[in-house]
């Protein structure tokens, strides 16, 4: 157990650390997408953009934007050296085709065998959207998910199932939160390590065996 | 049958008739074809479903052929933007119908489409709302959904550079699903920045070739 | 009627002045190769060889072969102003998904209705081959035949139903031959002209009714 | 995971397994990967199954690799050439396998491999002897028959330029199997005739993207 609990950005450090050298990586929109600031240029990592490109660089500077090269988030980015464009069903065959290495999400929910919620919270007035969420949830090889432990109203986002409408089945291999890392699996969640609590405070806080 | 090169826009869109399927390329600004979209707001055609990754942004393009009521459908994966408040009102008002794809699943299903492939199964989306009511068969251990082409009566795409044999570059990330689109429909227009001569474009590097492609305008 | 029965050049002539201007076209291995040799420049006639290529040109000239561009016959080829080049699975999803307006391919029977036989005898001790054949008869807007009319043996090729295994159902359009030219459709064999024989004589020897 | 540069053709193949399925570029000559073929042989594997449009010609490259007995299998649309002697030969003894295959389901099965596809219903060869015993269906008034994906162990393929980064460009017709191949095999090793610096290929004309390439070796 460290000290206290994990900022965004440290939680985005620790998923960089885990991403092997050299590894074909999608960084879903949102927290995910500071993982690449935690990538150094020497991991060989390579970023790939379900709109159509491998070897994305950083966002482009204010005024150098180029609206001809986007992320999935719509945002101007760079390219960089050994780059390759294609178009939407290649990149998409490739990602469900399971020739990239890691994916990270971000979720509502997360199960201890590895459901994953993250494209729609169920609520009856809201306008469903799920993006490249399904595909990327069983695309991979592996599927990192980071996320807060527990919702706002204090209920825990690490759950036995889903209540939420679901993006995926059992496709969550390791769970990155404020408070601990999991690997998760068809036995169940495996905690890792805490951050700010115990392991038996954490069990409890969650109602989980944790094995 | 050979490209043509009509004077304009509207000349490009004047028989997309009612109750057509179009699929429109790009994703987000890059790769959308503007004009096209704006000379078929002007054209008429009404009762048409559109296919595009996203159900219009603000009050232009897409949005704004959504808000004169010509649309009776959207295909798409994304439709809630930050600023896609003509499609959120009309769906709320029950006035436009929603068919949400995962955006692997349009992409192949209109590849499917372009390729002669009558169905085919998918791992994306297994167990979840978008597969419910599809047929799902276990292959080697692995559960799939069967999903069927979507065809266009209509492709409208934004490339970068059109030769005179209708072959098509495109510039970056602008790519997207110009190339697939152009396989998948009847009738397919690409707004090209510039039109170059036979020859001038590498035939190593065409990315959709003038086979796939009836018309070109250059905006 | 015209005075003589058509040389294989007269065929070929006869597809080519056929295939409508601007036209996407495969022409099968063998004698259909042979319809290149009537199609003007002007007609705007694009080739496609299955082995990924739009704009194809004539057979290289001797002493000029280049390896890497071969036809479906792997003879060296050139290649045209605004050609394209193309993957296999491109290639072929082009001409499946119904892209191509003609193919020409040779016979060994076609039914009344369309059918066609041309990839395998079934003599027992054959070795099957089938290439391209079964996907050019189905992905072709209009799949065109030529062929002789008769066997060496004086059986007619143009028959009521194949016995030879089949390449594809109600697939060929029309059918040119030294004898005669049909339209081939659900309805049956339309004789359109005949040649150095008359349409009596000819629905006689073939044993078929011609509507 | 990053490509490697093996020092040779022997090293590039040197842990390919005895039962191997293996997927091999080329359509006769162009875009043959002779160096490597020739490599396997060496190496020895046995008990191998091999894809590729046809089944070796004259006495050397696929045809010596069946020739040594080292193919229990061969898939192939279009095994019976003018040279195609040591095949025919062992086809005849009853020494080797055939999986008879049009070449457009080749490709299409090979990119199901590649893609994540479980299935699909294609049109090509319905009602004919390579259909039979095949699970069919109309869709839309046409008919389809189910196939499913090839995948190999490995694939060994030809393209011309690679970049330190595995990127990929191939030349002319020879291009035809590599880029699915390099979609659908577990290890793909490609041999090349130069290898430049990254950023020597221009991102727009990239074939097949690094992602998809373990070894690479000049020739």
């Amino acid at each position: 157990m460290s000290g206290s609990a994990r900022t965004v950005d440290e939680i985005a450090a620790a998923v960089a650390a885990d991403i092997p050298e050299g590894s074909f990586v999608n960084l879903g929109i949102g927290q995910p997408t500071k993982v690449a600031e935690h990538l150094t240029a020497d991991s060989g990592v390579v970023l790939h953009t379900e709109n159509g490109m491998l070897g994305m660089g950083p966002l482009a500077a204010k005024g150098h934007e180029d609206w001809d090269l986007t992320n999935a988030g719509k945002q101007a980015v760079t390219e960089l050296p050994g780059a390759a464009y294609f178009h939407h069903a290649d990149s998409f065959a490739m990602m469900r085709g399971g020739h990239l290495d890691v994916c990270v999400l971000g979720a509502f929910q997360v199960s201890v065998t590895g459901d994953l919620a993250n494209w729609h919270t169920g609520a009856p007035d809201a306008i469903p959207a799920v993006g490249g969420a399904m595909d990327l949830a069983i695309g991979a090889k592996q599927v990192f998910v980071m996320m807060t432990l527990f919702a706002k109203d204090g209920s825990p986002k690490l759950v036995t199932e889903c209540t939420y409408p679901l993006t995926g089945l059992a496709c969550v291999t390791r769970l990155y939160t404020d408070l601990a890392t999991f690997d998760l699996g068809p036995r169940g969640a495996h905690l890792v390590e805490t951050f700010g609590t115990t392991p038996a405070e954490l069990a409890e806080r969650l109602g989980l065996d944790l094995v | 049958m050979k490209v043509r090169f009509p004077e304009s826009a509207d000349e490009a869109v004047a028989d997309v008739a009612d109750g057509s399927t179009v699929l429109v390329g790009g994703f987000g600004p890059a790769g959308m074809p503007y004009a096209l979209i704006d000379a078929l707001i002007r054209q008429g055609a009404t009762d048409l479903t559109i296919v595009n990754n996203n159900a219009g942004n603000a009050d232009t393009g897409l949005a704004a052929l959504l808000a004169e009521g010509r649309v009776r459908k959207v295909i798409c994966s994304f439709p809630r933007q930050h600023d896609s408040w003509v499609f959120d009102g009309l769906y709320r008002e029950g006035r436009i119908e929603l068919e949400l794809v995962p955006q692997g699943n349009l992409a192949e299903r209109m590849r499917a489409a372009g390729a002669g492939i009558g169905a085919f199964f998918c791992p994306t989306g297994v167990g979840t709302p978008l597969a419910e009511g599809k047929e799902t068969r276990e292959i080697d251990g692995r559960t799939y959904v069967l999903e069927y082409p979507i065809h266009g009566d209509v492709a409208l795409i934004g490339a970068h550079r059109a030769d005179r044999a209708g072959n098509l570059v495109y510039r970056k990330t602008a790519r997207n699903f110009g190339p697939v689109m152009a396989t998948a429909a009847d009738l397919v227009v690409a707004e090209v920045r510039e039109v170059v001569e036979i020859g001038a474009i590498d035939p190593e590097v065409v990315v959709t070739p003038g086979i796939f492609v009836d018309r070109v305008v250059v905006s």
